[in-house]
């Protein structure tokens, strides 16, 4: 944090990759890219590349089954070739909670109670890890349920606001969340207005809180849009062809 | 991977209905108010081979922090600055829930949250813990060991390894050339701190908060928020929990109390530092 | 063993932290400390500080059932602050047998038979290790037993004996197990006069280590006086109430 | 303890029966003839954090290959060399069959088989790896990584392997004194090879050779047979796979075929690695 | 690899050990060594001892039961004293594989289908490793199936060829195996005269690949020709006595 | 956790009731006396790569001991001082109860009660295998490998482990300045022992003592009692096993047992050292 801790802002205000505050990096998403899952998705913010897949309703274990709904299971994974060191493949502590994190997210939208004793398997795989991997897996995540054809009462849009050099920016990049000052991921059905992730790993005033907060909203509402056009363009084709 | 837990214990469904129904009236069974944390008992140094320890009783919930002080390597990114370590394990003593083993998604979370909200503020100044830049550091391991779980286990983790942490004092470092050895007969210089921290953790249940929930109460609300504060009535941290999505506008109620509760939790943290020979009984 | 040997027998015959041979350390017991488990207890023998719960008679996993009786299930664990460096949670070799020893005491005096096909779960947690942890973990499990209503035989008083500087000596503490000539953890269901646990860690003469059990058995038969006490006191207050 | 699998997926018996029929006639349910691969297309450089990547499909078979280059000590019996490591992962995304976890037996074969294929014909120059003779070397970790699994997961996974590590660029190395760091801003040196080389595996039906076999044809189909050609024409590599046994005779044309085959694919191993740009897209 | 490369073959053209390439080491086999498991044997190649036990047919837990035949059970485990450096007991990759390789040549000869639901568990210990465990392991198998009674469409002879100093040998030792250009393990059903087991660690021209698998199938052929007379003689025993 | 174990191998109800009858009248079904030991057959040297080994088979159970000397880092506590490990397998093999995986807890013990033998009275001298005070020692691996279990493997593997070590040669070490290598073509020095010892296992009915209790007896018998001896006659160890008591007057005769039998055991072991070669037949 010390040394060579580099300018995030730059003199003209704009971010280290040239970004407004209030700026998406390029955001690309895909459904149906895998043949085996029920539904799946490939999601990139900028260079943070993730691909989930969704398999189910389907048999699970007796000893996991519940009696009136579907349990989710979800794993967030990062490839040994997704970060700058080696990463090595068993499960970090941080893997588990994000797994947790991103699951109870899932759970506030899907409509478990259709399915009872069975489970809907997510697995969220981080190809390239450069900052937001957790929320571009929830909206990943999200997409690929849609395509399985998973009811929910509405899709989750993920995005991480952070705090640099004293700016709130939007969707922050592997070196803002460094070395800046917070790190905000935010999950949010834009569409019923309810969050359903959201954890904080830095140090924001009240009102820089709740600054942080709107931002969040707004551009999950622009990735909301952007996944809802993705749907709609593969269930038109589908029409079409 | 994570999944969808059983939920436990398992209540009767008149109590559960009993529960709610009164919460949406404002009312908690203990008589407790929406915003009202249950006793508190601290006591202070409990494990006297530990830096620093407390026992936080927090209504039913019982959690040890021990404060242990190693020399390690620092972390390579972070060479000038020493190392903080926070386990937290749900022993199976502690509940009928509990299971031997490693840590899961729970202890790990809760461990995490702490560990995050102690880091971000720099409640402890890491840099003061360098023995030799880039090659000794101190490792400061701040175990959460829950022994009763009644609810809340967070802000009852959080609170004991804040306290255990503040009466923590390091041992001496015996230095001859290049070797350094620890010599825990003398124990003198306290952990330098910057700021106190917690969390106040409450229940979700619609627009409805509930501060500190109990066993009963977590068995019924589906969802929590944590927030994390420290002295300077910053938000340090924040952990939402659960099966259901929060509204913006609880949110802001949320982080509302939390500022306001978080300063009543400090104020009763300072008092007890401040006079820990009034909490050394167990 | 070599280098800087403390002296263990001053010259005034007592030992280094000035009891005679044959006292124990302060021993404090206290019964029901926890609010899950079906019974508890907190035992104390000076810097020793062991926690035990048990929960059951309770349902177990099929594979662990046995048709004519209850299953012991035991732990010994020691906190990762209990000893002078901090420990891993992981379980060591040393935890394991000591399980395995414990759980056998208890089953010499356990009514397993009135439980078929159940469990009795018994958790010892060790706080603070100042030697002499498994005899004291002993007896806070049987305290811990009898605190939840499960009958037995009789109760169980654990206690060390040790031989330092060629003495033997009652109630070893931690600098008296690392430097003296040995260690022999005793269990003695002093009521019935059984011996359910005997180790030796250590080399003594055949006469030597007939004066060590004599002496673990009059240290044993005041533990237990002390846990009898203990109980006493609890229905006492139970009955008062 | 290897444990007879499981077969899966159960395939409707009928359709098995079709398969097998078909390819006692010399077809294939996919129109190929039995010596014929799925088509096979490649994108490089997908992962710009790794040193190297490459992206195959294989038919409907995805498998990332990502390289990453890493400090590390030498083996002690190969002071003067540096060290490959080749690991797979059948993550569960790619199949209703894989299970979260450290690698099972498959995984372990298909890492070993393409590690001993890279090694033995000293595919990549390790000596050139060394950077302080016994105490320092590049570590160079081969990651295959299954996303989608629709048979033949060796080929597809020696063939990412292989492209990734030819168009893997090293990072500089910064010596100053004892210190060597790894500077990841620039990555030039290319990975020193001597030899290209692939896999070829066929599926054994009595005396029929079925190339490239998929996932349909794995099921019903009970042996394998993978061989590892070189860019010289030899054999540096072999590994019999399945549940029943293989006539001499039958393996001699195994070789054959792997050898003809084996010429195709490392020609378009050499086509994709000798104009990369064209294959940069995803 | 580099520096101290011995030579292996002498100018007189025999090997290191003495032998001719076309040579064997001398082999021991012994069936019924274990009292417990119903079926073993020891072989030993040369330095190489490896001791194989078959228990089973038997009960098998239900998550492993096939419906049509028998789950085979292998493991191949090195003591920790079987190699130059101590061995660490857990699993290693190379065990893992190996188990692999040696239960798919046990499944082609055995007659699985007439247990269905139950396990056939072989348990391959290494205890000296000198070159070829895995195909010494593979007859010891073979052997020990055979010992145990369980119908087999033939016995299975395993034997390692090599390739040293640019000639084909055979039986190839662990200087061999460690210095020289090829290691090909070989299992061998002589009597039906298939290969059941085949990996190459190492380099062959077609024509080198040719001859060693020709020297291999010989060099089974008088393995197969010494497990048969080492049964027969068991059997002749058991008739006589 | 430490569970009670289900009785292996289950037993014809008549065959225990028959066991337990004879032996209330000091007879055995195996023809020997209450304190007879079965017979003991010992192989020497059978791991010719291993510093030391033995074969003792002991009535029906065959236990090997394999020593093997390496280099590492000496204990923190003991900066003079080698390194002893004892470790124990119940491999598969051995036993239709025994699973593959890492020691069970019966395992475990088995290991340390003979490590514990071994270390207390110093049976094998560490400081002498110190090579560099504080930095690098020589480290014994004693290991215990079950391959049939007819009972009784404590007394076995205790035997074979005394008998490997008292034949261990050390390896030669290369030194040159700072390096320290081991040169396994020469094996030369022994390893200095201080003395012999043995454990002597006892099945416990009531106040009958049965030496050496074989595989159908302890299943019969609830209860044991394993006491180690050394030449001077002296009680090196002790371990009480099983589900019920003993009382002080039968631990008293367990003593006096312990010592007589385990000095016609030490005789034996003496006399297979002094001839190591004719035992070295496998």
């Amino acid at each position: 944090m010390s040394e060579s801790r580099p300018r995030l802002i730059r003199e003209d205000g704009l971010r280290v990759d040239g970004r407004k505050p209030e700026d998406l990096r390029p955001i690309r998403m895909e459904v149906e890219v895998l043949k085996n899952a029920n539904g799946s998705a490939l999601v990139e913010y900028g260079g943070t590349k993730v691909i989930a897949a969704v398999y189910g309703p389907r048999e699970t274990p007796k000893a996991v089954q519940l009696p009136d709904r579907a349990v989710l299971r979800v794993r967030y994974h990062m490839a040994p070739f997704s970060t700058s060191e080696h990463k090595s493949p068993a499960p970090t502590r941080r893997e588990i909670e994000l797994s947790k994190v991103i699951r109870e997210a899932l759970e506030a939208v899907v409509f478990t109670d259709q399915f009872p004793r069975a489970s809907i398997d997510v697995f969220i795989e981080v190809l390239q890890a450069d900052g937001g991997t957790r929320t571009a897996g929830l909206t990943a995540a999200s997409l690929a349920l849609a395509d399985a054809g998973i009811p929910m009462r509405d899709l989750v849009a993920g995005v991480a606001v952070g705090k640099v050099d004293g700016v709130i920016v939007l969707d922050i990049n592997e070196l803002e969340d460094e070395y800046g000052e917070a790190d905000m991921p935010l999950g949010y059905a834009a569409g019923i207005g309810e969050i359903v992730l959201l954890q904080l790993n830095g140090v924001l005033t009240p009102e820089e809180f709740k600054k942080a907060v709107e931002l969040g909203k707004r551009g999950a509402e622009r990735i909301y849009a952007q996944m809802k056009e993705t749907l709609h363009k593969k269930y038109l084709a589908v029409l079409e062809s | 991977m994570s999944i969808t837990p059983q939920r436990e214990p398992i209540m009767p469904k008149l109590r559960a209905e009993n529960i709610i129904k009164m919460l949406k009236k404002g009312e908690r069974v203990d008589n407790r108010g929406l915003y009202d944390y249950r006793s508190i008992s601290v006591s202070i140094g409990i494990i006297g081979k530990a830096e620093g320890s407390a026992l936080v009783k927090l209504g039913g919930t019982q959690v040890i922090a021990g404060v242990k002080a190693e020399l390690g390597s620092p972390y390579e990114d972070r060479p000038n600055e020493g190392v903080l370590q926070v386990h937290a394990e749900f022993v199976p003593l502690a509940s009928p829930s509990f299971e031997p083993g490693p840590p899961n998604e729970d202890a790990i979370e809760v461990a995490r949250v702490i560990d995050r909200s102690l880091r971000e503020p720099r409640a402890i100044e890491l840099s003061k813990l360098i023995v030799q830049p880039g090659r000794l550091a101190w490792v400061i391991y701040d175990d959460v060991y829950v022994i009763d779980h009644d609810g809340n286990i967070l802000d009852a983790g959080m609170i004991a390894s804040m306290i255990a942490l503040a009466v923590t004092k390091l041992p001496k470092l015996e230095i001859s050339g290049e070797s350094v050895k620890i010599n825990r007969e003398v124990k003198e210089t306290p952990l330098p701190l910057n700021t106190l921290v917690t969390t106040v953790t409450m229940g979700v249940l619609g627009d409805i908060l509930v501060v500190d929930p109990s066993l009963e109460e977590e068995s019924v609300l589906d969802t929590f928020i944590s927030i994390s504060v420290d002295e300077k009535g910053r938000i340090v941290g924040l952990q939402k929990k659960g099966l259901k999505s929060i509204t913006p506008k609880t949110l802001d109620s949320a982080v509302e109390i939390a500022l306001k509760k978080g300063e009543q939790v400090l104020s009763f943290i300072r008092k007890v530092i401040s006079s820990p020979q009034e909490y050394m009984k167990w």
